[in-house]
């Protein structure tokens, strides 16, 4: 079966919305379709918790901004990446205030703003602690205005198709009834978020196994600066759910085993008793996490069940403060680690939160290939560089969501063409090969589980917060040998309707290609940057490694790494400093 | 479906109105002459006193509203009822009938009796 | 305590079964186990043909609802050791079709959000240069509770109505359409009304209450409606003693 | 697709506690009801004079009668519980701007009954 539309986004997120509706309203008479693997209102931007990062306040400037992104990026970023983001945040922040987002206030009744790691003002716009949940339902219930839009609702795509440099659709599988259909399009816009899932410990929902920097790069596009993958300082133990930043921005401690707000020890500045920018617990994410690995080599950390433990003080803030800026992160302890924030210390460890890397776009989020676009956290402009600012997540996926969907719906008109029937033959071949692994598989004798949860396990040992040559090495060794194992994977679910086990194979199959990208951009990059750190390396090396990393396929299957100079616009590489 | 048309918010309005008047005062009433007097908790009161109270029109106002709306409180839950709760609903139309219309009745007799009083 | 607990487990294979079967597994009790955890777990190493959805596992994508011991529950933020010694039965969610094991059909709620208009309706919009439409923090608190749905479907499981009604729009969407109509940016209510205050929107509810007592994040849809049926009733007498006055651009 | 649709019970209101309490919260209007018709047979007997008042007494003293309105007066009780509890979730009321706590909106529906109850029984019994 086949079906057309001019814009196919893949992804209902904060990003494949956001362009959705960038396409309805640039070019309204193309017909433009979301593909979703779950309900749009589900996709993980709904987890999202402190906050959007935009300038607001009279006493900020978007230089700032763009400085505090520059440096916190460890020079990385592309600063005309950076400058365009900073520039149009703010408009696409008030957009979404249009739109109905419950943005917090200030008892004038405009906008109010707080503190975040590594920003220079207080410029984080927020809606209480669940600025992502509003986010993303303001947004999925304005894209329900436009019933121009095509769902396609619990659809999990499995390939890009592309002829001759272009991109011209997806197959895709209906969960609810086995279906494959092909899915052509003149413009493909990949929204597809993270892959936090090749980690066995990460604030990632269960939907992001990185589906779409597979897709990309299984269809021919590069994926850029796989090699920085960011732990976020503080994670519930156990089920490694969030607790955001906004905790420490408004006011919270980060303590060791004897109550020492051990930041001070790290170059992030002195304590005071006040929350103050850009110091000690509003250092940036990779420094902060990285300081734990130090107090857990020093014995200053708790040991638990579920590894060694810092502790999150907000005592002294109060239960109103909580109440009203933070509830859902006293929700979420009370419910899923039995404690109040309020009168108890939140047990806290590092846990993989995003993904710097991704799908290589340019400021328009267009892709290499023809025809094919990404934006959010699957795409890599990159503004985020080696380290991503807390609260610049979700302003990318509205700038570059809507930078990617007016590029693509011009394109799909300017360039409207015929699919080729080469594109139907391999949406045929697709649908042949899915209806294949279902009966094919009977015999498999290695769980999907066990493979997924070795493969998280390599991940973790090879690529860590510090990770070295040795260890990146044995990880890609690893990585090789799950490949093999994933070929004898078994299927037991034959059946066609809503089969989550094929498409927890599928999804194996694209973290596994994620977790090769990731191990060999890391074991090519022999310098310490950001979220990157080799121990055998530890320096930052800007003659060498001032530039992306771009892996590509091969056509033999295997990735090769090259590399791409780095955007410098008026910020010249510089010392990263907090705390002074 | 014009909703200007529609009766369901006033039929709303009588049932919850109705539902107010007969939690503020229908427990009383019914302790006091269902309960009280009958088993003799209280001393019934006297014959004379009652037709006294009875007669002023101020009580029979409040008396004829009590059981007016009291009836369309009952006529729209119990409607709710047998459609909900006896899955009835498939006999809307004599049922909107039996029970609003039993209400006006109700409301009709009321009246008549306490306009002769 | 015991160290394993029984999840009895509803399957139904369409094209196999004419209706659920149980079937029972034995999963570690641990603490901080969700009944999720559980699931997970029967799926990661003992079946893997259970189909279940979940994704955020901290209780605000919606997706992981389920019936637990008779109740509509998000699977993610029950607790294995609050039903210990077990069994625990898991159902899907009551009042929707099932499509396969805990699988349930909201196409029906999916279609009905969008009637409501749940979104903000300006007669003008003005321009985003402009800045920010001012909303003071009382005002926000106004639609704010109403605001806080994930469309996790407990409500619908819950609500008699719905089972008996299933043209009835549901809590969830009426509380959508309040949070939009009790917004002080929209200017959409009267749009709303008709099918708010149609037989099939408030009216059909008979105030139940149980849509509020499951409600995962106390967005009490059964307050939304009581107070919406006051609003609607208030004007429509209102327009049937003055037929032909301004009243309708008030808001819910 | 075949899915599967279960089957609702015609008794389905005892699957759940909240259900058969919502049941009997709805049936508490039938004996509203009948209060109206306990009370309209009373004022017909009260305005028929003396003799037929006592009458009434007499009929309204048999058990049985009194067995009904002691059932009554328990589905009554129902009702107000109820009702009163529900209260607060249809008004939103403001004083000077801030929204009157859902306990207290309850307070004063009881108060109000409370006052209400005593000036009926003072009327009644004076
Ligand atoms: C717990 C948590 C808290 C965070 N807090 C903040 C914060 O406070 N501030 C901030 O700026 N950032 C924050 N982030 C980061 C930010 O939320 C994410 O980076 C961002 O939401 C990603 O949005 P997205 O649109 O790119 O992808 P997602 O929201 O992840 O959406 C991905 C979409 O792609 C679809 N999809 C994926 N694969 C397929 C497939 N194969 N077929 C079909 N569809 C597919 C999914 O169904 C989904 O709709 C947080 C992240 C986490 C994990
Ligand atoms: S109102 Fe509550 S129960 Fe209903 S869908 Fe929304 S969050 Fe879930
Ligand atoms: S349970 Fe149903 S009947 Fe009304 S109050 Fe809630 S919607
Ligand atoms: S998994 Fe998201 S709400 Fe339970």
């Amino acid at each position: 079966m086949t079906n057309s539309h001019d814009v196919v986004v893949v992804g209902g997120g904060g990003a494949g919305l956001r362009a959705a509706i960038a396409v309805a309203e640039t070019n309204p008479a193309l017909r433009v379709a979301v593909i979703s693997k779950v309900y749009p209102m589900r996709s993980h931007t709904v987890s999202a918790e402190g906050g959007a990062a935009a300038v607001a306040a009279p006493d900020d400037t978007l230089d700032e901004h763009a400085y505090d992104t520059v440096s916190g990026s460890d020079w990385l970023c592309d600063q005309d990446a950076v400058e365009a983001f900073v520039a149009e945040a703010p408009r696409e922040l008030l957009r979404l205030e249009h739109w109905g987002c419950p943005w917090s206030r200030q008892p004038d009744g405009k906008i109010a703003v707080r503190a975040f790691g590594g920003m220079k003002k207080k410029r984080t716009w927020f809606a209480a602690d669940r600025t992502g949940f509003h986010l993303l339902h303001t947004l999925f219930q304005t894209a329900l205005s436009y019933s121009d839009i095509v769902r396609y609702d619990e659809w999990y795509v499995t390939k890009i198709l592309v002829d001759d440099g272009r991109a011209y659709g997806v197959v895709a599988i209906e969960l609810a009834t086995g279906r494959t259909e092909t899915i052509t399009a003149n413009a493909v816009i990949l929204c597809t978020g993270g892959c936090g899932r090749v980690f066995p410990f990460t604030t990632n929902a269960n939907i992001k196994t990185g589906d779409g920097m597979a897709l990309a790069y299984r269809a021919g596009a590069p994926l850029k600066d796989m090699e920085f993958v960011q732990y976020h300082p503080t994670g519930l133990p156990f089920t490694g759910i969030l607790i955001t930043e906004a905790a420490r921005a408004e006011g919270g401690w980060l303590l060791n085993k004897e109550g020492y707000r051990y930041l001070q020890d790290y170059d992030l500045g002195t304590p005071t008793p006040e929350p103050v920018l850009r110091n000690m617990e509003l250092g940036p994410r990779d420094r902060l996490s990285q300081a734990f690995v130090h107090e857990v080599e020093k014995g200053r950390t708790i040991d638990t069940p579920y590894g060694p433990v810092v502790l999150l003080d907000l005592r002294h803030l109060g239960a109103k403060l909580i109440d009203a800026k933070l509830p859902f992160v006293r929700e979420l302890c009370s419910k899923y680690q039995n404690i109040d924030p309020v009168t108890e210390l939140v047990p806290v460890r590092p846990v993989v939160h995003y993904m710097m890397g991704g799908v290589h776009t340019d400021l328009r989020g267009a892709t290499p290939l023809d025809g094919l676009y990404a934006a959010g956290e699957v795409a890599c402009v990159s503004i985020n560089g080696a380290n991503r600012l807390g609260s610049n997540s979700l302003p990318e996926c509205l700038v570059f969501g809507n930078r990617a969907g007016r590029a693509a719906a011009v394109f799909a008109a300017r360039y409207h063409r015929e699919v080729p029937s080469s594109i139907l033959a391999q949406g045929r071949d697709e649908e042949r090969r899915l209806a294949a692994e279902l009966g094919r598989r009977v015999e498999g004798h290695q769980r999907i589980a066990d493979i997924r949860t070795e493969m998280q396990a390599t991940m973790e040992n090879g690529a860590g917060i510090y990770r070295d040559g040795d260890s990146l090495t044995k990880a890609a060794h690893e990585l090789a040998e799950l490949r093999l194992r994933f070929q004898h994977a078994g299927i037991d679910d034959h059946s066609t309707s809503f089969n989550t086990e094929l498409i927890a194979w599928l999804e194996l199959g694209f973290m596994l290609d994620v977790a090769e990208c990731i191990i060999d951009s890391a074991a090519l990059r022999e310098e310490s940057r950001g979220a990157h750190q080799r121990t055998d390396f530890p320096a930052r090396d800007d003659e060498r490694f001032l530039a992306h990393s771009l892996v590509r396929r091969q056509p033999d299957g295997t990735s090769r790494v090259g590399y791409l100079p780095v955007t410098i616009t008026r910020w010249p590489p510089g010392e990263r400093v907090y705390g002074r | 479906m014009n909703r200007r048309r529609s009766p369901e918010p006033l039929l709303w309005m009588l049932f919850s109105s109705g539902g107010m008047v007969a939690a503020l005062m229908v427990p009383i009433l019914l302790f006091l002459f269902g309960v009280a007097f009958p088993i003799g908790l209280l001393s019934t009161p006297s014959h004379a006193h009652l037709y006294a109270v009875l007669h002023n029109p101020l009580t029979r106002l409040v008396l004829f509203g009590l059981c007016a709306l009291a009836l369309f409180h009952w006529a729209h839950r119990f409607r709710y009822t047998l459609y909900d709760g006896l899955q009835l609903k498939r006999y809307a139309v004599p049922i909107v009938i039996l029970c609003y219309g039993g209400a006006v009745v109700g409301s009709v007799i009321a009246a008549g009796l306490l306009l002769t009083v | 305590m015991a160290t394993e607990i029984t999840l009895e487990v509803a399957r139904y294979r369409p094209g196999v079964d004419s209706e659920p079967v149980m079937q029972s597994y034995q999963v570690p009790l641990r603490e901080h186990w969700a009944i999720l955890d559980g699931l997970t777990y029967v799926k990661d190493h003992l079946d893997g043909t259970l189909s279940f959805r979940w994704s955020c596992r901290m209780g605000i994508c919606g997706s992981c609802g389920m019936t637990v011991n008779g109740e509509p529950q998000l699977s993610c933020a029950t607790f294995l050791t609050d039903y210990a010694p077990g069994p625990i039965r898991v159902e899907p969610l009551h009042n929707f079709p099932v499509i396969r094991d805990l699988v349930v059909d909201i196409d029906d709620f999916m279609t009905k959000l969008p009637k409501v208009k749940p979104w903000i309706v300006r007669e003008v919009q003005s321009p985003v240069e402009e800045g920010e439409y001012l909303q003071t923090p009382e005002e926000m608190d106004e639609y704010q509770q109403f605001s806080m749905c994930i469309n996790c479907m407990l409500c619908y499981s819950a609500c008699p109505v719905y089972s008996l009604e299933p043209h009835f729009l549901g809590p969830a969407a009426i509380a959508l359409a309040q949070r939009y109509n009790l917004d002080s940016r929209d200017e959409g209510a009267d749009e709303r009304r008709d099918v708010l205050s149609s037989p099939e929107g408030i009216w059909a509810c008979t105030f139940v209450g149980e849509c509020s007592a499951v409600c995962p994040k106390g967005v009490d849809p059964a307050g939304a409606i009581q107070r919406y049926k006051l609003t609607a009733a208030t004007q429509s007498i209102k327009e049937l003693l003055m037929p032909r006055s301004l009243s309708s651009r008030r808001k819910g | 697709m075949s899915v599967y649709q279960r089957p609702i019970h015609l008794f389905w209101w005892l699957e759940r506690r909240a259900y058969v309490l919502f049941v009997l919260r709805e049936l508490s209007s039938v004996f509203v009801a009948w209060f109206v018709v306990f009370l309209l047979l009373l004022v017909n007997a009260i305005s028929d004079g003396a003799a037929s008042y006592q009458r009434f007494l007499d009929w309204s003293g048999q058990w049985w009668v009194v067995a009904i309105n002691v059932v009554a007066m328990l589905f009554v009780l129902l009702h107000v519980v109820t009702w009163f509890g529900l209260a607060p979730r249809a008004m939103a009321i403001k004083v000077r701007g801030s929204r009157v706590p859902a306990r207290q909106i309850v307070a004063a529906h009881y108060l109000a009954w409370l006052v209400l109850s005593g000036a009926v029984a003072w009327l009644v019994l004076r």
